[in-house]
């Protein structure tokens, strides 16, 4: 040993002096610390915000997350019905579960303490099995800090009046890169599907669209549907409404990235080539349809893969119904739906142009030529205003008016249009007429935010320079003294709300009468069918109620020879409903046909 | 008063004395220690409750009658030591079984422990208990002779071995003897740190060496047993310093506070310092302890 | 003459196999950790050191393989549990390397607090093993007590008081709670004024200094060779630190030493350490003061669809064991092809500890790996 | 003479009131839990205050914390550290790796359900569970133990073929390594 | 840095003809593509020759697809704080591979590793064969076509009462009656 080391031993002695201060003790479970506010405990559920994505079970790297069925909770369109369940033998509380949330309904609380002797003590339910957290929620997310892309990739347009000069396509398209990211926010939850009336594979072609397998996209979207160009570009995309993304940010862009995967075949060979669908042996069955719009189409195009032998009359010179001449073509370019046609035709479906059943062919004689007869035949007429002076030159409907526009003709609609309505068609043909170089004021009886057509459409007509006059009910239309429409004049209406409980009701303010001049009016309040081809024979045998036919849920009419489908047989009036119908027409068919075949 | 059955019973109560305080001191070591550490620790009786439990373990593993010996001798060293060592100084109570040259025994009887200890750990297999043991018997080896030399000076000064009549002489005199052969106190102190096996001379038992040493093996009643006699042996050596150094203690009173001054130079020291190697405790041993030892030698020959 | 050195060496060989061997582990207190080590004693003199690890294998980078680019990052901070973060910052540095990925400027100064936090934290825990390993428990219970107060930091920025799952590609997870960084100063104020007591109680002790000099010795001309880093390598006087040598984050705009000691002892380690806490304080104070404002945060897409370029990179970071870095090489795909992580302790607590060993007094092994930063989950992964 | 059930019956008490305010732990990290066993040992939660240390070997261990997953390998160490641990002995099971696998469910190295091979007493929630959570699971061992129903080791004994036959299932060389004195 | 860089292709590519460099990273790191019999000399080169003193890392990347496991060496140099990876491809089928531990002893580490979870062979590499394993019979753990959670699924318990687990999209799928073709399915979540 050296020398003392005096300061070396008396030192450490010094630490002596802690005896006589406080501990540091923490005397738990007496007292106890409260979690930080941003601790990262339980999960708790918000059962009713959930829409049972399972997005939480798919990012859950532990497999942690069941998504069960529990008491109290129906699935129905946008909601699965399923809420998750945690196995805390797995948690590991990273909390992705909770950055990934769509709706923002899972969280953590600041509770952590669980203990038992009992293993199977561990799965929770949370929200369910824990209804005090609610009040301790400490690790949540806000849309700024969420895993999820709640913002759209913008889609490219026209300028709004660079747009008014032509009627080229207002809607650009996705770029390769621009469809990569939005396909990439997709969570492929698919609860879009189930509103898709068609049920279209939306996760499937997304992610494909994502991994940059665009051929793949484009047959999964060709596996139900053979109009996907048309529906990438008008869709109502109901899809896009119970969108998981949609409840706290934009849906994804579903109908433009089917617009993108579809845009990538060009011409209806590469179509032919990258779908290379299987077309069964001719069978011998042989099915005729009236009318070539989306669900005659369908219909057609599917039968004609299972091996049937399609026929489809057409009255206009062109298919595609009221696709192709209700929809302005800035927002379907002609080209596009020629290509879809040659591709269903180039599969085998017979098109008989300008042959107007009832009045080129008796409907009894298609009867009786074909084993099946698929009726898909639209909705022709339109609802009048009921208004005085609707006789007046210069006063039309806006869905016949597109008509002639589409098809080529001139239509004279003066400088100054009004057009009454708030529909899709009532904004197109607002658009249409700007494109003729009229000013356009859009008459609607309710509020814009109770405008059935699309928000974008409504967006797309003001930057136009589209004005839209709510809350305005039209009781007269002013004539000059040629008997051409001079002006409109409305009533202003408040809304009521309805005692009933169903969306307000507009009410007409006496003495607010507002005159606006117009050199045309135009009136966007609904269609109607028009039957008369049947002939009196087939009136008694197919049934017709409040202008539609009668079906079942195989789209069967009272005459089981006869199917119908589209616009004369759903009230949604949409394109996708009538593939819908048409889809599942062609599945009944086939299986009653193959079904007499044994 | 001189009957033996008087003495055994004292020696009885004794026993039940030294296991008694030798717990609660441990107990209040820990507290004490807790709260140098800036916590608050078990309560002071919480050793009670550990030999309790320990004592209510209903298997007890042990690799061959040797494993027994080695708990059974460190508690016959420990009741054998308490025995010999005279509680109080009134001459009439708890004075136990003491004799001329009890001091002599005292030296041999304590060793005896550890080396039952050594034979116990040996049975085991457990080459971590063999190490231990190894490494205890070479400490000992440092701080016997300090001690010893402590006890020689004592020895040659009062010219008796009997602790009865050391503590007499400082009942007589009124001096106690850390006054009177100062350095004969530092080194038996000195030596003392290594006897209580707190750190830095703790490396028999160093858990993160050797997983608890020579006890690695033993768990249930062999623990308790050890534990027992380590707290009666801590008495019995606490009493022995009192008995020598402080003038012993009329009453009980005295003795408790002046064996827990004592006691709590070992665990204070043993709360700041981290534990030396075995070399370097015989060192530090043979350092100044032994210097201090020779002095108080010289001292006792020369003065 | 040869004859005579053969003759010795065959003697030799017998008695190391007659010498007693001493398994150290895995169930043992003096190991830092789930692992073995197997020694051959002579006397108290190890003559062979042989280390067996394994017992933590969880297969981190087979799992990783399985999870998409996001999901690997939970796993990171298990990889080594008393400093966590290190892991996550190389994991997120590499995969921001391979995708070009910006982070913003607050987010790196975030990332450097969380760093330096982490190594406090782990100091402290490592004055706690240390001193345990010598006996000197009191410190363990005080600086092991006051990493609760950093990890209640920890608590209040990320969540976790462990595992933290903070740092990940593009940033950070959350921004500063209010009022955060008064309660880090405040903190940082308390700690100074604690290793102040660790100094009078560790460094000063005579018995600390006599336990740990001239124990464990590395060359210093082998040093690099042999694979040391970090504070074990500056503790053999070589200066030496990924945070000057290869800068991160923001390390390059903040101003603080890298303290080195010479000797390459236990003692040396210590004192390069003991500086270490120092300059880390130091640190934190500086990003408190200079920390801008703006984003923390850069978006990635989509994790389940996030796919990541074909290539590889590789980042280290300077952790409290030393160089730790993340290997991934990606295939182009939603999740990893591969990641590797290479830790310190892979070199130190394998090769270098039966290196060091040898030679040593079996009372100092446990002293040895911790002051080596042996950390057995990180070598297993 | 009380008559034997009763003063088997307070002899229980006593012996179930030592057992749980004395709790040893054995020091065992097995898994990343043990990080928080030193938090929970040292000064700021003190679980000395509660009877719980520190044990340095299984002879002299009451309870084995089985701190989160368990590999193959360590199993094996783990089976025989609790077999020569004395009765009565408890295990705590930490963390979700003990319940049902955790984070590594799909890893080849680590089994997923601990109560097939050891029985356990106490779980306690959490990925680590904090030191109160730990704290809180020694405090529900306690009330086990003073109810006495903490009998894992009891269950052990009855079932060891049981137990023995999974184990065997995972660990092909049943050979103990050889340290085995 | 990148006159460094050059310097150091310059150097490498005079001494080993085989070495194709890879100088496309903006990062103070370079790469350099050799024969497997290339690897140890080169690597005495950069040890020995050219400072890089510290070996950082090693890491084996199976590319089941080609056939081939991708060995990495990753060096460091202190002085030029430059990093060189050197890269060598090894058959999958029978992957041998020379023993580098006299270089660096650290590599003994690796390559045990290596041998254990890729199934490399080096040549001379003194070791037991159990690294992180124990009484292994399967294939190399970490060869891609070793599938973990099958082999989880299969030797370990799984705690029951999870069974009742229902799929978001097979749900909906059940309720609207969708029909997915199977070359589609892959492409669900």
């Amino acid at each position: 040993m050296s020398f003392f080391d005096l300061k070396g031993t008396v030192k450490p002695l010094t630490a002596l002096k802690q005896f006589g201060k406080k501990p540091h003790t923490i005397s738990y479970p007496k007292e106890s610390k409260e979690a930080a506010d941003r601790y990262r405990g339980f999960h708790y559920n918000d059962i009713e915000e959930c829409i049972g994505c399972g997005n939480c079970s798919t990012i859950c790297q532990n497999a942690a997350i069941d998504m069960i069925h529990i008491e109290g909770v129906e699935g129905k369109k946008g909601d699965s019905g399923l809420r998750p369940r945690i196995d805390h033998g797995r948690c590991c509380w990273c909390a992705l579960c909770v950055e990934v949330c769509p709706t923002g309904s899972l969280s953590l609380t600041k509770d952590y303490l669980y203990v038992s002797d009992d293993p199977d003590s561990f799965l929770w339910t949370p929200g369910v099995d824990n209804p005090e957290g609610k009040d301790k929620i400490s690790f949540y997310t806000t849309n700024e800090i969420s895993l999820n892309d709640f913002k759209r990739i913008p889609m490219p347009e026209l300028e709004g009046m660079e747009r008014v000069k032509s009627f080229a396509e207002v809607v650009l398209g996705y770029n390769e890169e621009q469809a990569r990211a939005e396909a990439s926010r997709c969570i492929s939850c698919g609860l879009c599907t189930e509103a898709c009336p068609e049920h279209m594979h939306i996760p499937e072609y997304i992610n494909a669209i994502a991994t940059g397998n665009d051929a793949d996209a484009v047959r999964i979207i060709y596996d139900n549907n053979p109009l996907p160009e048309m529906c990438g570009k008008v869709c109502t995309r109901r899809c896009e409404d119970v969108c998981a993304i949609a409840v706290r940010g934009e849906p994804i862009a579903i109908r433009w990235l089917k617009r993108y995967a579809t845009e990538t075949a060009l011409t209806s060979e590469i179509t032919r080539e990258i779908v290379n669908p299987e077309i069964k042996e001719a069978n011998g069955k042989s099915v005729g349809i009236i009318g070539a719009g989306p669900s005659g189409l369908t219909a057609g195009y599917y039968l004609a893969l299972r091996g049937y032998d399609v026929t489809i009359y057409e009255a206009n010179a062109k298919a595609g119904g009221a696709t192709m001449y209700g929809i302005p073509k800035y927002r379907f370019p002609i080209d596009s739906l020629d290509k879809q046609i040659e591709y269903i035709q180039s599969i085998g479906v017979k098109i008989h142009f300008n042959t107007k059943v009832g009045k080129d062919i008796s409907f009894k004689e298609i009867y009786d030529k074909f084993d099946v007869v698929f009726m898909g035949v639209g909705f022709p007429d339109a609802w009048s205003l009921g208004v005085d002076g609707e006789d007046a030159k210069g006063s039309m409907q806006a869905f016949r008016f597109l008509h002639m526009v589409n098809s080529g003709e001139k239509v004279d609609i003066g400088d100054k249009v009004v057009v009454v309505g708030g529909g899709n068609v009532a904004i197109d043909a607002a658009r249409v007429s700007r494109r003729l170089g009229a000013e356009v004021t859009i008459l609607y009886r309710r509020r814009v935010e109770d405008m059935p057509a699309d928000w974008e459409e409504i967006e797309g007509a003001e930057d136009e320079g589209v004005h839209i006059v709510p809350q305005g009910i039209p009781i007269k239309v002013h004539k000059d003294e040629k008997g051409h429409v001079k002006s409109v004049e409305y009533l202003k209406a408040e809304m009521v709300p309805d005692e009933r409980g169903g969306r307000p009701k507009p009410v007409a303010i006496e003495g607010s009468n507002t005159i606006i001049e117009a050199t045309s009016v135009m009136a966007a309040i609904g269609q109607m069918g028009d039957y008369s081809f049947l002939g009196k024979e087939f009136e008694d045998k197919i049934k017709i109620e409040r202008g539609r036919f009668v079906v079942n849920d195989k789209q069967q009419t009272t005459d089981p020879k006869v199917f119908a489908g589209g616009d004369a047989v759903n009230r949604t009036a949409d394109a996708i409903s009538a593939i819908a119908d048409g889809f599942k027409a062609c599945k009944a068919i086939d299986e009653m046909l193959s079904k007499d075949k044994n | 008063m001189d009957s033996i059955w008087f003495k055994l019973l004292g020696v009885v109560v004794s026993f039940i004395v030294a296991f008694t305080v030798g717990m609660t001191y441990m107990g209040l070591s820990r507290k004490i220690t807790a709260r140098v550490q800036n916590r608050k620790g078990p309560p002071f009786y919480q050793n009670f409750i550990d030999a309790m439990k320990l004592g209510s373990k209903t298997s007890a593993i042990h690799h061959g009658v040797m494993q027994h010996f080695g708990p059974a001798f460190l508690m016959v060293s420990s009741v054998m030591s308490l025995m010999i060592i005279p509680v109080l100084n009134n001459g009439m109570w708890f004075s136990n079984l003491n004799f001329h040259g009890d001091l002599i025994f005292l030296l041999y009887i304590m060793v005896f422990g550890p080396l039952g200890m050594a034979l116990g750990a040996g049975q085991t297999g457990n080459p971590n208990s063999a190490i231990g043991v190894t490494r205890g018997l070479s400490q000992m080896v440092g701080f016997e002779i300090p001690w010893v030399m402590a006890l020689v000076a004592l020895m040659i000064q009062y010219h008796t071995t009997s602790i009865v009549d050391l503590m007499n002489i400082q009942v007589e005199s009124g001096t106690w003897l850390i006054f009177s052969s100062p350095f004969a106190f530092i080194a038996a102190v000195l030596a003392m740190l290594g006897m209580f096996r707190y750190s830095p001379f703790d490396i028999v038992g160093a858990p993160t060496e050797l997983a608890s040493g020579p006890m690695s093996e033993n768990g249930g009643k062999y623990l308790f047993t050890m534990m027992s006699s380590a707290s009666v042996f801590a008495f019995a050596k606490l009493t022995l310093y009192v008995d020598l150094f402080l003038g012993g203690a009329s009453n009980l009173i005295e003795l408790l506070i002046k064996t827990f001054v004592i006691y709590m130079i070992p665990v204070l020291y043993g709360v700041v310092s981290p534990r030396y190697r075995t070399e370097q405790s015989i060192r530090y041993f043979w350092g100044w302890p032994t210097f201090f030892g020779l002095l108080a030698i010289l001292y006792a020959v020369f003065f | 003459m040869k004859k005579y050195l053969i003759l010795q060496k065959n003697i030799q060989d017998k008695m190391r196999e007659k010498a007693t061997t001493l398994y150290l582990g895995p169930q043992h207190p003096g190991i830092t950790g789930n692992m073995m080590v197997r020694l051959k004693v002579e006397g108290d003199t190890i003559v062979k050191a042989t280390t067996e690890v394994g017992y933590l294998h969880r297969a981190f980078e087979k799992l990783q393989e399985k999870r998409n680019w996001l999901q690997s990052f939970t796993l990171l901070c298990r990889f080594c549990v008393p400093e966590p973060d290190p892991v996550e910052e190389s994991y997120a540095r590499a995969v921001e390397l391979l995708e070009g990925r910006e982070v913003p400027e607050r987010a790196k100064y975030i990332r450097v607090l969380m760093l330096e936090l982490a190594r406090l934290g782990s100091y402290m825990l490592w004055y706690g093993g240390q001193n345990g390993s010598l006996g000197l428990y009191t410190m363990g219970q005080w600086s092991v007590g006051d990493r609760n107060y950093i990890l209640d930091l920890f608590e209040e920025l990320t969540g976790g008081r462990i595992y933290h799952m903070y740092i990940w590609p593009g940033g950070v997870r959350r921004d500063f709670p209010e009022g955060f960084e008064d309660k880090v100063l405040r903190t940082m104020d308390y700690l100074e004024k604690r290793v102040k007591d660790y100094d009078d109680l560790m460094f000063d002790n005579a018995i600390f200094q006599k336990r740990t000099q001239g124990v464990g010795i590395i060359p210093k001309e082998k040093a690099v060779e042999w694979g040391v880093v970090g504070p074990v390598l500056r503790g053999c006087g070589i200066r030496s630190d990924i945070r000057i040598d290869d800068p991160y984050e923001v390390y390059d705009k903040l101003d603080f030493e890298v303290p080195t000691a010479e000797g390459g002892d236990i003692w040396a380690r210590a004192l390069v350490r003991r500086q270490e806490v120092r300059q880390s304080i130091k640190i934190i104070r500086q990003v408190i003061e200079k920390i801008p404002s703006g984003d923390y945060y850069n978006p990635i897409p989509n994790p389940q669809k996030w796919t990541l370029p074909k290539g590889d990179a590789y980042a280290r970071t300077e952790a409290v064991r030393g160089e730790v870095g993340i290997f991934i090489a990606s295939d182009g795909g939603t999740k990893p092809r591969r990641v590797h992580f290479r830790g310190a302790a892979y070199v130190h607590g394998i090769t270098l500890l039966e290196n060091l060993l040898v030679g040593e007094n079996v009372a100092d092994v446990s002293a040895i790996m911790n002051s080596l930063g042996t950390c057995p989950p990180e070598i297993e992964r | 003479m009380i008559n034997d059930k009763n003063s088997q019956k307070i002899v229980d008490f006593i012996q179930n009131w030592a057992r749980k305010h004395s709790i040893w732990v054995l020091a065992y990290g097995t898994g990343c839990g043990a990080i928080e066993i030193p938090p929970t040992m040292t000064s700021r939660y003190d679980a000395e205050r509660l009877g719980v240390r520190g044990a340095a070997t299984p002879r002299q261990a009451d309870v084995l914390l089985i701190t989160g997953y368990l590999t193959t390998k360590t199993l094996k160490r783990v089976i025989r550290v609790y077999e020569q641990m004395q009765d009565p002995k408890y295990v705590i099971g930490f963390g979700s790796c003990t319940i049902n696998g955790g984070m590594y469910y799909d890893s080849y190295n680590t089994i997923k359900v601990l109560d097939k091979y050891l029985p356990v007493d106490v779980y306690i929630n959490g990925c680590m569970p904090r030191p109160e959570a730990v704290l809180s699971g020694f405090a529900k061992l306690q009330e086990l133990i003073a109810q006495g129903k903490a009998n894992g080791a009891q269950k052990y004994k009855d079932n060891l073929d049981w137990y023995r036959e999974n184990q065997k299932k995972i660990i092909p060389n049943w050979v103990m390594p050889e340290y085995n004195w | 840095m990148d006159e460094l860089k050059t310097k150091i292709i310059e150097r490498i590519k005079a001494n080993f003809q085989d070495a194709t460099e890879n100088n496309s990273f903006n990062y103070n790191r370079l790469d350099f593509n050799v024969n497997k019999t290339t690897v140890p000399s080169i690597l005495f080169y950069l040890k020995d020759e050219m400072g890089f003193k510290h070996l950082s890392h090693i890491t084996c990347v199976d590319w089941l697809e080609e056939g081939e496991l991708e060995l990495i060496f990753i060096v460091w140099s202190p002085v030029d704080k430059i990093k060189v990876f050197v890269r060598t491809r090894l058959d999958r089928e029978n992957p041998v591979m020379d023993n580098i531990d006299m270089i660096w002893r650290q590599a003994h580490t690796y390559e045990r590793e290596f041998r254990e979870m890729f199934g490399i062979q080096f040549t001379g590499l003194e070791a037991p064969q159990d690294f992180l394993l124990e009484d292994w019979d399967g294939p190399p753990p970490m060869r891609r076509d070793f599938h973990t959670e099958e082999y989880a699924s299969e030797t370990f318990f799984e705690r029951p009462g999870r069974e009742d687990a229902g799929d978001v999209r097979e749900e909906i799928i059940k309720r609207s009656g969708e029909e997915i073709p199977d070359f589609a399915k892959k492409y669900s979540r």
